[in-house]
């Protein structure tokens, strides 16, 4: 008993001390900056897989963001860019939109980068109004079957893209049977649907491969049996990389079309010298080589705009734009992105009911992998 | 817990003449059919290992009371026959019996709940656990709490008079509500698996684990911790293994009191002088043979007998 | 490292625990259960920097408390499989899974499920099987699934149970994904139902903004189950899962019924991961079969490992500490993963009994180290 | 569904299966013989693989070679990249024994503990690729899909008359490489004084290490042929995928790892049937299906043939791997 009396001792001595330290403070867990109306400290967040296999389809459109936010001229107001790294697991990423929604010197939110996690987060954003606009999240659902006041994005959706893709392959290729692959996952499948709802009959046979696949055989002996005049694979570079070289060592030679999910900058680089010719559709305008912007992105950064680069640029715009109009709360700022119309780098940016850009606003374009180099072909309409 | 205040019980020193029980053990009593009545049938019993055969048509039957001996040289099966009748093996041919029911081929589990139990040749104690709780293990054979009745002690029973809590809110609830089985069994069986403690003489170190034990000890709760599933026959493998004349003295009251309490005992043994000392009957193997069967007097006059133990006089030790 | 533990050694915590009076006990087990109610809106210094909000790039504090809870029953639920039992689980994700799917698909208005049951019984189309109605589906689900599981394979020894479990969890998401008719594949499903509540300021009282009330409900559930852990470890059944570890055929010898067991613990554990699932589903009220990889499944088991498995108290410190400090320290997102495996290696090497073992299982251990060191000494 | 396509190009299913299961064996090799000598899944082994990818790419890079290169300098690139590869790999085999399960074994721990090791050895090892080596050498370290230039390039070599299967020469490769590796690997395990002392281990230990067997020797023998084995799949993978990444070990050890217990883990011959059994009904299955079907499949093999054979095709037991 002596010794647990000690015990409660070095308890009690444990709880004053407590006491006497609680007394030194509390931290401030909004995180700086409280907002009011009169002063303009806002934050901006951007979400989205900064690291991980897939953060080359995401980390462009950051740095777009933050370009923007550089060449911004706002006496008035101070606004920061915050990244949160998801990997783009809408399990990581609900915690971060928490935080954003908690957090009221956050005006608005940039993204998400894929669908999945802003199928995750949407409703948060929604509760807490906070504006989202999202530079790369394509699912047809996010505004057409299920959509919230909030969100807001610059790529039309999947039904769009799928659309162009095969017009594409029917109009430019000129295939008529055309073998569509996918990844089984929430990007590819779904676009894959709508390439193979629009070619109709002239698609010839329709494959599912694995994330992390590598061997590709038995696609490859259907195709040998299908003869197919074009191929489409809806997916991500790791898996496009070992399926288009087994295609062309087994000697088909049919041209291979992606969607943008091959869209980065290391699609060349993955696929090698089996990659040569093949064309990647992403509905993101080329940016001209010689515009203020690739070489402003060039000198920041040390590189060509990427994926949604400008994207990203064009999200950062809006919302600025909505703060040089006097917007100071996530009220204003929403009612002010749903009403914006302007000249973006990538488009010509207005938001119907949805939040979708006006289809007839939007460009789909078909690049080429010239040695290495995704180069633009032709663009195309849905 | 309870089972503090049950701490002391027979002290005993090991090496040393075990004091006598005198601790009332009329609970301990199992309920046992008819005595005399055939309970355990091993009937033409064959079993073979590939090419070697390990018994070959054993027969012979244990009767309901009896302290029955099974002996024979290193490698004559006894072990092996053991294992036939505790449901380890199943026989190649022949049948095993208990009560009139075949059990060969039935689970180990299953023939413990029919009524046999057995210690093993080379100790096979629960080593992390203490010695009651080795026990406890035990005594959870005859449990029947289900898992979901642990969760969630939704099994009321009406407890009798000394069952119900000293406290007055607790003792009023239960009197409405009745106690869970779970509380109840748990308590009843810390309340046996002591008293077993105390029956082998080694209450004292009732809360030690297994593992630290003497040997002695360990030997012991063994046959505590088969007693407490309530066999009607109970099986002894080599029981008084390393035991100094003393301990085998002591050894062979246990199986006396054992048998007291309306247990079956089969015993294997080599040491000739206890198994003559406490059997009523002896079977005797050798290379998985049946070679002979009788009282203690006429098996130690068999000729065969002395045979199969000259021929292999350092196992006789 | 090591002289850290053996200081906290020194202090023998435990003892002191359990020689403190019966008052004293109680009243510091209801003054620790009363913190952790209050853990969300901690903010004294020094004490705050346990937030993880402290900077704007952090993530939003009661969330991770939530998600951090959430893996603690996890992690009870699975120490009744790999810590009571000694079963190797490598597919425990795919039960957690399962309570995700099944609020899903019978809770959300728009799962396939719940449209195929509008159809046929003309129901409206707001119409899905209330909250209340989807925990005994859920729990019943993962119960079910681990007594499948478990039948056939239980009998197979402990590395071959590992790759089949394994297995499992794989084949639960699969399914998941590709039947796209049933779950809606790839896609996964919205509008997961949360639990009814009052309505509180215009928003519904389990709503995703104030994710302290997510905590408050996860942790209430996580007391509760902790409870009947702790009544299953110290029970006929605690006993019987240690026999059965230490000798099986022994212990069915003495009329233990191993399988019969073991398969208990399955479908405990099963149903106690697929009540996390639930819960996680919920919150999120968005569930995708890449939510349940199988690196989460290492991630459970690394838990229970490194917390000390078989000690409730233990494996609740390792879900607590592989959850919360990636969180924490989100600043150096990108090594978080590598900080993670060496801090995997490191741990198991200096401690391998885990950070705070059962006392049992620190015996086994030293045990096995003094053979080691004989048969070491013997070559 | 569709049988009509796996029954019309049954033989050329077959030789896909046997293809992708020749690799799936090589890596399933180092499990087996890791767990037949120590009773422990080296769940780090799959790195050990995903290591010999790049140092395959790394043997390219310093030659300087690419596609469309001469005979001779294919083969002898190609070699050294064999060499390359299994050096890197036996060697990060090792390393990982030293470093990670030494420790452990002294200190006697329950397979359990390797278990979550290897698991944090096998994170290590991807992070250095996907993290590590990318701040401190920048590309072609990093989370991004690299291309191996094909300097051996894929080019019929005849058609069996007949069925009408074209036959190429990477497929030979893989085909016969893989046999032969395995043929050696056994060969030494049965034949060689140290192969002895690997059985003598694996049947019992402790009266090996009575009978003079130095046990630590042994394991490192048995880490190091093991990893030899994934360096050697490490480069039939990249013959016919052309890539590597940093985390491509995972499903390539997965499914090396059921093929070993498939086969019968612990067992060199059973490790052989197990990956082509399973490369085939994975191939099967995906005609039938398609490939998001296949890993289920490979999978309900698993349980299917554990129901029936619990310790596997073969039975374990590398001390045995006569029988």
């Amino acid at each position: 008993m002596i010794r647990s009396s000690k015990t409660w001792q070095v308890a009690a001595m444990a709880s004053v001390a407590g006491l006497v330290l609680s007394a030194c403070g509390t931290t401030d867990t909004d995180g700086g900056g409280d907002a009011s109306g009169e002063d303009c400290n806002f934050k901006i967040g951007v979400m989205g897989a900064l690291s991980g296999a897939n953060a080359s389809i995401v980390l462009p459109s950051v740095d777009g963001a933050e370009l923007a936010l550089n060449q911004w001229e706002n006496d008035e107001c101070e606004v920061t860019l915050e990244k949160f790294d998801t990997e783009g697991d809408p399990a990581k990423a609900t915690p971060v939109a928490t935080q954003i929604a908690g957090d009221d010197t956050f005006i608005g939110v940039i993204g998400g980068a894929f669908s999945g996690e802003t199928r995750a987060t949407k409703s948060i954003y929604n509760d807490a109004g906070v504006t989202m606009v999202s530079q790369s999240a394509t699912a047809t659902d996010l505004t057409q079957e299920d959509p919230v006041e909030v969100f807001h994005r610059l790529v039309p959706y999947d039904d769009y893209q799928g659309a162009a893709i095969a017009n594409y392959l029917t109009d430019e290729v000129g295939a008529s049977k055309v073998f569509v692959v996918d990844n089984s996952e929430a990007y590819g499948e779904p676009l894959a649907d709508r390439v193979e709802e629009t070619l109709g009959d002239a698609m010839v046979q329709r494959d599912k491969t694995e994330v992390g696949q590598t061997d590709f055989a038995p696609t490859i002996s259907k195709m040998e049996s299908a003869e197919p005049d074009a191929i489409f694979y809806g997916g991500y570079i790791a898996e496009a990389a070992p399926l288009l070289k087994q295609i062309r060592d087994a000697g088909i030679e049919a041209p291979f079309v992606g969607g943008d999910g091959l869209y980065g900058a290391d699609f060349g680089n993955a696929v090698g010298a089996a990659g040569e010719g093949a064309v990647v559709m992403c509905p993101c305008a080329p940016i001209e080589e010689d515009s203020t912007f690739a070489a402003d992105y060039e000198e920041e950064f040390g590189s060509a705009p990427g994926a949604y680069a400008a994207e990203g640029y064009d999200a950062m715009s809006v919302f600025l734009a909505a703060l040089d109009d006097g917007a100071r709360t996530r009220e204003d700022v929403e009612a002010f992105v749903d009403d914006y119309t302007g000249e973006g780098l990538s488009k010509e940016i207005a938001f119907d009911e949805n939040g979708d850009v006006p289809q007839e606003n939007v460009s789909y374009w078909a690049y080429k992998n010239e040695g290495g180099t995704l180069v633009p072909e032709v663009e195309v309409t849905p | 817990m309870s089972d503090q205040t049950m701490q002391g019980g027979t002290a005993s020193v090991p090496g040393a003449q075990v004091a006598p029980d005198t601790s009332d053990h009329d609970a301990l009593s199992i309920h046992a059919g008819p005595q005399g009545e055939t309970l355990l049938e091993i009937d033409h019993v064959t079993l073979r290992f590939g090419g070697v055969v390990a018994l070959n048509d054993v027969d012979f039957s244990i009767k309901r009371g009896e302290i029955l001996g099974l002996i024979g040289p290193n490698g004559a099966g006894k072990t092996t026959c053991f294992n036939v009748m505790t449901g380890v093996y199943t026989p190649t041919s022949g049948e095993v019996r208990f009560n009139g029911k075949v059990i060969s081929g039935t689970k180990p589990h299953k023939i413990n709940q029919l009524g046999i139990a057995r210690t093993f040749q080379n100790i096979r104690l629960f080593p992390e656990m203490s010695a009651l709780e080795n026990v406890l293990v035990g005594c959870d054979a005859r449990h029947k709490t289900s898992v979901l009745g642990v969760l969630f002690r939704a099994y009321r029973v009406r407890p009798t008079e000394d069952q119900l809590p000293d406290n007055g809110f607790k003792r009023a609830f239960a009197k409405v509500f009745g106690m869970s089985r779970h509380v109840l069994e748990e308590r009843g069986g810390r309340i046996r698996a002591m008293e077993l403690l105390k029956f082998v003489g080694i209450a004292d170190r009732a809360h030690e684990l297994s593992r630290n034990l003497p040997y002695g000890y360990q030997r012991r709760l063994e046959i505590a911790r088969a007693l407490a599933t309530e066999p009607e026959l109970l099986c002894l493998d080599e029981p008084a293994a390393g035991f100094n004349p003393a301990e085998k003295e002591d050894l062979m009251d246990l199986i006396r009191r054992i048998r007291d309490l309306g247990h079956t005992v089969l015993v294997i043994e080599h040491d000739m002088k206890l198994v003559l000392g406490v059997t009523d009957r002896i079977i005797v193997l050798e290379f998985g043979q049946k070679i002979a069967e009788g009282t203690p007097d006429e098996v130690a006059r068999n000729p065969k007998v002395i045979a199969a133990y000259l021929g292999e006089p350092d196992d006789a030790a | 490292m090591s002289q850290i533990f053996d200081t906290i050694r020194g202090f023998s915590i435990r003892d002191r625990i359990a020689q403190a009076p019966n008052w004293a006990r109680k009243v510091g087990m209801l003054l620790v259960i009363a913190f952790a109610f209050y853990l969300p809106f901690l903010n004294i210094l020094p004490f705050a920097y346990v937030r993880t909000d402290l900077t704007s790039r952090g993530s939003d504090w009661a969330s991770v408390l939530f998600l951090v809870v959430v893996y603690m029953i996890v992690a009870v639920g699975l120490n009744v499989v790999i810590g009571f039992a000694g079963l190797l689980d490598l597919g425990y994700v795919g039960f957690y899974a399962l309570g995700a799917y099944s609020i899903a698909l019978f809770g959300s208005p728009s799962s396939p499920v719940v449209e195929a049951l509008q159809n046929r019984f003309g129901l409206s189309e707001t119409w899905a099987v209330p909250f209340a109605m989807c925990i005994p589906i859920a729990i019943a689900m993962s119960l079910i699934a681990g007594v499948i599981l478990g039948a056939p394979t239980l009998r197979l020894r402990g590395d071959y149970l590992a790759i089949v479990t394994l297995g499992f969890g794989e084949i639960i998401r699969i399914t998941a994904r590709n039947l796209d008719n049933v779950t809606n594949g790839a896609t996964g499903i919205t509008n997961v139902p949360t639990p009814p509540g009052p309505e509180t300021d215009g928003r519904a009282f389990f709503n995703t903004v104030d994710a302290e009330r997510w905590y408050w409900l996860a942790l209430t559930i996580l007391i509760i189950i902790i409870w009947l852990a702790f009544r299953l470890e110290h029970s006929r059944v605690g006993r019987a899962w240690l026999a059965i570890r230490e000798d099986e055929d022994a212990a069915a010898i003495m009329g233990v019924a191993a399988f019969k067991f073991k398969l208990w613990a399955f479908a405990i554990g099963a149903s106690v991961g697929g009540l996390a699932g639930l819960l996680f589903g919920s919150k999120q009220q968005y569930v995708e079969p890449n939510a349940f990889m199988v690196n989460l499944s290492f991630l459970f088991v690394a838990m229970v490992v490194i917390g000390g498995s078989g000690n409730i108290y233990g494996v609740l410190l390792g879900a607590f500490l592989l959850t919360y400090l990636p969180e924490r320290f989100r600043e150096f997102q990108e090594w978080r993963p590598f900080a993670f495996g060496v801090a995997l290696v490191v741990v198991m090497i200096l401690r391998p009994q885990g950070l705070v073992p059962s006392r049992r299982r620190a015996r086994e251990f030293e045990d096995r180290k003094v053979e080691a060191e004989e048969a070491a000494a013997d070559v | 569904m569709d049988f009509d396509a796996l029954i019309s190009g049954l033989d050329r299913h077959t030789l896909d299966g046997i293809t992708r299961g020749s690799i799936y064996a090589l890596v399933a090799l180092g499990y087996t013989m890791v767990y037949g000598v120590m009773k422990l899944i080296n769940f780090a082994h799959s790195e050990v693989f995903m290591v010999g990818t790049w140092a395959v790419l790394g043997v390219y890079t310093v030659l300087g070679v690419g596609a469309g290169e001469s005979l001779g300098i294919v083969i002898a690139a190609t070699l050294l990249a064999l060499v390359g590869a299994m050096v890197a790999s036996a060697g990060t085999a090792l390393a990982v024994e030293r470093i990670a399960y030494r420790p452990l074994r002294k200190k006697g721990a329950p397979p359990l503990i390797f278990l979550i090791t290897g698991i944090g050895c096998s994170m290590v090892l991807v992070e250095l690729f996907g993290q590590v080596f990318e701040v401190f050498f920048g590309p072609p370290f990093g989370r991004v899909t690299v291309n191996i230039p094909s300097v051996l390039e894929t080019k019929e070599l005849f058609t069996i008359p007949g069925i009408d299967l074209t036959i190429t020469n990477t497929r030979v490769i893989i085909i016969v490489g893989a046999v032969l590796m395995m043929l050696a690997l056994d060969t030494f395990v049965n034949k060689s004084r140290l192969g002895r002392g690997v059985r003598a281990v694996a049947q019992d230990p402790d009266t090996a290490s009575l009978m003079g067997v130095n046990q630590n020797r042994v394991i490192m023998l048995v880490f190091v042929l093991g990893g030899a084995m994934a360096g050697v799949a490490a480069l039939l993978y990249t013959i016919q995928y052309d890539i590597t990444k940093f985390d491509i070990g995972f499903i390539i050890g997965l499914k090396a790892f059921t093929a070993a217990v498939l086969g019968g883990i612990g067992n060199l011959r059973g490790a052989l049937v197990g990956g082509l059994l399973l490369g085939i009904a994975e191939v099967y299955a995906s005609t039938i299906w398609s490939s998001e079907w296949a890993n289920v499949t490979a999978f309900v093999v698993l349980v299917v043939v554990l129901m029936f054979r619990p310790t596997g095709l073969l039975g374990e037991s590398l001390g045995k791997a006569r029988a």
